[in-house]
């Protein structure tokens, strides 16, 4: 009896008398949320464009903050250090797809994730081989991004907002809007659209892969440095960021892998549910559950409605 | 070139009889209010131009697709929806149309896997591989040769079928279906991109499979002088409809037929 | 010149169909089996059978799990490494519980609870595949590692959260704990992995491995040919996990002696994957040279340099070793996707033809 | 190529095995060096690597090693991982290594069973199984100069003399693995004698940079004190999000691991006032600090790369700490056992006998640099006090005299857990102490 009033009352109840706490949760939720929809939404870049399952998109997000802490320790400028880091990830780009996404045109899906494992490895050795293991701290006063706080007061309570993560929802945003207009509106927009519908038939009308496969991979490599960031900035550049970035999965199975609307919507999907059920519900469970909650959410998902919130039907023919 | 007569096939006992099929995937419909029959020990060949849902067809009599309206009966037991294995367990046995082998394991290996059905000894035995695991194993050995001699493809016996020639696959996918020892097979276009010399083994190979184990034939092919050679009757479908049923010569003459495959407009 | 089948005609099925059809793979298996018996305990220092013949062989064990079911039956997970706890925690309440059972027995039954919770997690692989997949088992790893930390009761509400193998005999002489002698250790863990390895090859050749590999190179036309994909992916996921749990039960009391979460947390999980794909995709033999590869070549790694005089920093040892292992993963990916187990047959064929070219 | 494996295999056996020849057929001291230089938890790894080594190099740079005997450390890359760290055991033990610091909590764990096997002695300064500091059960383990439990004791201790904790809510954040929920039994029955109330949050491993519900449940707590246990990347972002919440952070108290420069460097100013236990000195004003400029430094003999920035932080300290802990321990050693290349059984004697008095630690330069310890046979914790020190937006500040441990009401504890955990191990040998 105890255990179903914690479950359907007493958590309502907290909401009600909290309703300040409530909106910081949400927006918590919100704020985590955004960072996963951008995580996304850099597996879904590549999952469209070359039906790669990236898995080795967290540690580029670690990779791109490292490289933009490394040039600014290394005594540049904030904005050059970032322009170099957009260079670091466009060579990136370019070497995965000389090296790796070339050589393995046509095979297998699995064989291709695997390849991304392998990558992903290959970036941790690396990364810490040239930027030492440590955890750094992102430079976030340099690039200018705000760092303070605002505090609302409402409902004899207050809620927090800070300027960092309202930073972080808006670059998300334009981010999303800015690839969606470089998708609709440019001949390579076009093109790559037209690969993601079919590799054979986008080869015969003459549109390159490889230079398509490195333009994606660098767009991708773009919003992992956006996501970097702002991950950085709300703790620290280090390579525990690359499990995190895992969360990215349930959120693709909720939004679809091939969807950049359905990315965002399953990442604040991921983010509220998450924040609220730790907060309200985690007690029950002893704590903790922000570990594997997405996750579950994402199993049950896929038993009722495999192919996404807006995947289409997967019609199989023999 | 049958032996066989009409009137054998007229009075044959019906095999499978299917009924007002309609099928549709979102919008579009590949199969609307399709009948007919087959019965025990004919070939029935069923053709049509490129998109008439002959694929389709075979897909919704062995369980892949389920169709929105209509009933198959198979062997006097009328069903609606099943699973594909099902339909195998009841004795429908098919070859793909592009070859649908598994391409990682041997030709003996891909023609064991066809009699999968017959084997049921149980996880303890197989762990030990030992007494009626390895008995079970060495039978179907042996009935899987011979259908390797039938199909005369011994030499490659323990070659991994991916590296076969697309003529040979389409053997061996043949053969697997035949060690599952069907009552009704279901070919998907077995000639399709074959040379002539291979066509014609292959139409030997069917006939022999037809007479030699009396084991009742659908199939889908576009080669027509090969279909009127080989069928006892002939189904023909256009955009999902049937326009025509009947024996060879029948069909041949039907001006629906003319006329969908010289592209009249409808 | 030594490796020839030539004269060798097989008269009866049974012989054809036997797993090493050849004189000499048979006598190859024997020489393996008595190096493996006989030689390394006698001439092996501790330090070789701790740390590296145990490692090895359990990791083998993993790998043979693992490549049920992604090289056989082509369902790729990354919960191994919790499949692998499942079984130590088993194992560790089962003697809790039954102290005075043979720990061996219990070994091998901890495999049973590993197995159940597979089939569980390998429930939604009927509705979906390929990568959605690796979600389910993520969700079974992250999952089942927090069910390691909140029920107190698996690790007997230890201060630690840490299971400490306690002392255990087998026909009166130390198995496990601190005491057990290292030759002891290997020969019960060799001794496992040996049957394992005979019991997962009969399966594999049999009808079972059959309908696993029917999945996973066509599912479709596996299920027209009558293999029901419940029950093919069920019992590859039953199978594996019981693999995986035998290998990680084995893995504390035979060779950590105490293991925390961590001992079964992601990174173990690509470990083995990664075994499983330099060894080869669906081969027994690239489960063991994967095994071998991975965990040896960091020790080669750190000899090479010092046999050379160079002092290299540790971290930078093990940074190299990353990148190694990644780069590898890509280069058989893309040179030889059946791993080293294809190149371990290049090589018979090469040594069937010696001294002829082809 | 399985046959070559195994020759390959066997080769590096062998020459692993030359090597243990190399190690200790001369005359040396051979220290193995459990280090983390990698993985997530390398932010701290690596100054107490550099430390560990520097302060050895320096005594063997400047007085040709520990009573004329040199000493070697060799690194093994552990990453934070036990099983990497058994391995590199398994791999070191053989070459006559003298003591092991595990430097973290799991590979303790794993290394506290197998030392009485093998005769080497395991030494987890300040981390590790609590119970170890009973000495009658645990003859082979060690953990100067105080336990988490006593630890715990005095931070409570500390918010007691600033207010009192008496019906007050405590929140405990903690790493969730072995190194974390070591004290919650003690948090839970000292909650009940002191009379506060506790709220507990964990953070796992992966989740420790994405800590908000966390520290949004802090928030819903709304605890009066704040105790940290936390390792790595952990530490930064917890004081970020207490910053965030506005928890004031003179109630926000870590423990010593949980209070390093590494730490709080990247908070900067908005983690003025946190609270950190500590137990080694500050900064790099002391003479064999000094040395280790001088001697190893200057002289480019560091064996590591270590910045100079990074000598007389908090870990890096404490490595020295360490250090000066088993030099000390092997120079009691030399002493009773008259030898000068000792063994780990004789190092375990010396572990027991040293006395790291006020005036040794004068004699090493090292005056106030931490609390003296006299070792025993009954406790090996060695009972020594803490103090807590401020960070004052860009450096630690000491605030606090050394506060000690409750040891009346930790020993009987202790003692209970040592009981519990030998309880279920036929073989385990205890040692009596007269």
């Amino acid at each position: 009896m105890e255990l179903l009033k914690g479950i359907f009352q007493y958590p309502f109840e907290e909401m009600a008398n909290g309703p300040a706490f409530l909106l910081q949760v949400l927006w918590e939720g919100f704020v985590a949320g955004t960072l996963y929809s951008l995580l996304a939404l850099g597996f879904v870049l590549i999952f469209k464009a070359s039906g790669v399952f990236n898995f080795a998109q967290g540690i580029m997000v670690v990779f791109a903050a490292l490289s933009l802490v490394g040039f600014h320790a290394a005594g540049l400028p904030a904005y050059v250090s970032l322009f170099l880091a957009l260079a670091v990830m466009g060579a990136l780009a370019w070497t995965v797809e000389r090296v790796v996404l070339r050589k393995l045109v046509n095979q297998p899906d699995l064989i291709l994730f695997m390849a991304t494992i392998g990558l992903s490895y290959f970036l941790i050795g690396f990364g810490e081989f040239i930027f030492g293991g440590e955890p750094k701290s992102m430079i976030t006063e340099e690039l200018g991004l705000p760092t303070g706080s605002s505090v609302i007061d409402i409902f004899d309570d207050i809620v927090i907002l800070q300027h960092l993560d309202i930073a972080a929802a808006l670059i998300a945003a334009i981010l999303v809007i800015g690839l969606a207009l470089f998708f609709s509106k440019t001949r390579i927009g076009r093109a790559l659209r037209a690969v993601a519908d079919d590799h054979q038939a986008a080869l015969s009308v003459g549109i390159s892969l490889n230079q398509i496969w490195a333009i994606v991979w660098f767009a991708a490599g773009i919003v992992a440095l956006a996501t970097g960031i702002m991950w950085g900035a709300r703790s620290d550049v280090s390579f525990a960021l690359q499990i995190v970035a895992l969360k990215a999965l349930p959120v693709l199975i909720l939004g679809g892998f091939t969807s950049v609307p359905g990315a965002i919507i399953g990442g604040l999907i991921v983010g509220f549910s998450e924040k609220l059920f730790e907060v309200y519900w985690g007690g029950l469970l002893g704590g903790g559950v922000e570990g594997w909650f997405a996750y579950v959410v994402a199993l049950i998902f896929l038993l009722f409605r495999p192919q996404g919130l807006f995947g289409e039907k997967i019609i199989e023919r023999v | 070139m049958s032996l066989k007569t009409v009137a054998d096939i007229a009075t044959g006992e019906e095999l499978l009889h299917v009924d007002d099929i309609s099928l549709s995937f979102g919008g579009v419909k590949a199969i609307q209010d399709i009948s007919f029959d087959i019965t025990k020990g004919e070939i029935r060949a069923i053709i049509g131009p490129n998109g008439a849902g002959k694929t389709s067809m075979l897909n919704v009599i062995n369980g892949f697709y389920h169709p929105q309206v209509g009933t198959i009966t198979f062997l006097g037991e009328e069903r609606r929806k099943m699973r594909p294995y099902m339909a195998a367990c009841q004795g429908i046995s098919r070859t793909f149309q592009n070859v649908a082998l598994f391409a990682g394991m041997s030709t003996l290996d891909n023609i064991m896997a066809g009699r999968s059905l017959k084997m049921h000894k149980n996880f303890f035995w197989q762990m030990f591989r030992y007494g009626p695991a390895l008995n079970e194993e060495i039978e179907h050995r042996r009935a899987v040769e011979e259908i390797i001699d039938f199909l005369e493809i011994e030499p490659i016996r323990k070659t991994p079928v991916g590296q076969l020639p697309y003529g040979l696959q389409k053997r061996v996918e043949l053969g697997r279906a035949l060690a599952a020892e069907p009552s009704l097979l279901l070919l998907d276009e077995p000639m399709a991109g074959m040379n002539l010399e291979e066509k014609e083994d292959m139409s030997r190979f069917i006939i022999d499979v037809n007479q030699q184990f009396g084991t009742t034939i659908a199939l889908i092919e576009h080669d027509m002088g090969v279909v009127m050679d080989l069928a006892d009757r002939i189904v023909v479908l256009d955009y999902g409809k049937k326009i025509a049923d009947g024996l060879p010569a029948q069909v041949q003459a039907d001006q629906n037929v003319i006329d969908a495959y010289l592209g009249v407009a409808h | 010149m030594f490796y020839r089948e030539a004269g060798q005609f097989k008269t009866t099925y049974k012989a054809d169909q036997a797993i090493f059809p050849i004189f000499q793979d048979r006598m190859a298996i024997a020489i393996y089996l008595l190096i493996a018996f006989v030689a390394i305990p006698v001439f092996g220092n501790d330090f070789f059978i701790t740390s590296m013949m145990i490692p090895f062989l359990i990791f083998s064990l993993a790998a043979i799990g693992l490549n049920i079911l992604v090289g056989y039956t082509g369902q790729i997970s990354l919960g191994t490494g919790a499949f692998m706890g499942v079984g130590a925690y088993a194992c560790y309440k089962l003697t809790t519980i039954f102290p005075d059972i043979n720990i061996i027995v219990l070994i091998i039954s901890s495999g049973f609870f590993s197995a159940v919770i597979g089939m569980l997690f390998g429930l939604p692989s009927l509705r979906i595949k390929g990568f959605y997949l690796v979600v389910t088992t993520l969700a079974a790893q992250f999952f089942l590692e927090w069910c390691f930390i909140r029920i107190p009761w698996l690790y007997n509400y230890n201060d630690s959260g840490a299971i400490e193998v306690p002392q255990r005999e087998v026909f009166g002489i130390i198995a496990t704990g601190a005491s057990a002698t290292p030759t002891t250790r290997y020969l019960i863990v060799l001794a496992i992995v040996v049957v394992m390895t005979w019991i997962a090859s009969n399966i594999i050749h049999g009808r079972i491995g059959r309908a696993w590999m029917m999945i996973r190179d066509m599912d479709i036309a596996a299920e027209l040919m009558g293999i029901r994909p419940l029950n093919a992916k069920l019992s590859a996921f039953a199978v594996s996990s019981f693999y995986c749990g035998v290998a990680g039960a084995m893995m504390v009391f035979f060779w950590l002696g105490a293991a925390e979460v961590e001992s079964f947390d992601i990174n173990h999980s690509f470990l083995i994957l990664f075994m499983v794909v330099i060894g080869g995709l669906g081969s027994l033999v690239g489960s063991f040279l994967g095994a071998a590869f991975i965990w040896i070549l960091p020790v080669i790694l750190r000899a090479i340099p010092r046999t050379f005089g160079l002092d290299i920093n540790a971290a930078t040892i093990e940074h190299v070793n990353f990148m190694i292992i990644g780069g590898l993963i890509i280069f058989f990916l893309i040179v030889e996707p059946h791993g080293l187990a294809r190149l371990w047959g290049l090589a018979k064929q090469k040594l069937r033809v010696w001294p002829f070219p082809y | 190529m399985f046959k070559k494996l195994i020759f390959g295999a066997v080769a590096v056996a062998m020459v692993s095995g030359a090597q243990v020849n190399n190690a200790y057929a001369e005359d040396t001291l051979y220290l193995p060096s459990l280090s983390y230089r990698t993985g997530p938890y390398a932010g701290g790894g690596v100054p107490i690597a550099n430390g560990f080594s520097d302060y050895m190099t320096m005594l063997n740079e400047r007085d040709g090693g520990i009573g004329g005997v040199k000493v070697v450390v060799e690194e093994c890359e552990t990453g934070y991982n036990s099983q990497k760290g058994v391995e590199c055991y398994e791999s070191t033990k053989s070459k006559n290594a003298l003591v092991y610091n595990p430097m973290s909590t799991g590979i303790t764990l794993q290394l506290v069973p197998k030392a009485p096997v093998d005769q080497i002695p395991v030494f987890s300064m300040g981390y590790g199984l609590s119970a170890t500091a009973v000495g009658e059960k645990f003859p082979w383990g060690f953990n100067y100069p105080t336990t988490y439990w006593s630890q715990l004791s005095a931070i409570l201790k500390y918010i007691d003399s600033k207010g009192g904790v008496k019906g007050k809510k405590i929140g405990y954040i903690y790493l969730d693995v072995g190194y974390g929920r070591e004290p919650l039994p003690l948090l839970e029955k000292l909650s009940k004698s002191m009379g506060f109330s506790i709220a507990r949050f964990p953070v796992a491993g992966k989740e420790m940079q994405n800590q908000s519900s966390h520290w949004l449940n802090v928030r819903k707590e709304k605890p009066d004190w704040m105790i940290m246990w936390g390792w790595g990347a952990m530490n930064s972002t917890a004081i970020k999000e207490a910053a965030k919440i506005r928890f004031p952070m003179d109630h926000f108290i870590g423990n010593w691991w949980a209070g390093a420069d590494a730490d709080l460097a990247p908070v900067g100013k908005i983690g003025k006032g946190y609270l950190a236990a500590n137990f080694s000195g500050i900064g790099t004003d002391f003479p064999a600090i000094k040395d280790i400029f001088t001697h190893v430094l200057d002289a480019g003999k560091s064996t590591q790369t270590t910045d100079r920035d990074q000598v007389g932080d908090v870990l890096y300290n404490r490595a020295v700490a360490n250090a000066v802990i088993v030099a000390e321990a092997i120079m009691a050693a030399q002493k009773s056992t008259g030898k000068k290349v000792i063994n780990g059984a004789d190092m375990r004697l010396g572990l027991e006998t040293f006395n790291l008095s006020a005036d040794r630690l004068k004699e090493l330069g090292l005056e106030g640099f931490m609390a003296p310890i006299k070792a025993s046979c009954k406790d090996h914790e060695g009972g020594g006090g803490i103090f807590v020190q401020q960070w004052n937006g860009s450096a630690w500040e000491k605030i606090s005299e050394p506060i000690s441990p409750e040891t009346d009401v930790i020993r009987p504890l202790l003692e209970e857990a040592a009981a519990k955990y030998i309880a279920d191990k036929p073989d385990w040998k205890t040692q009596t102490c007269s």
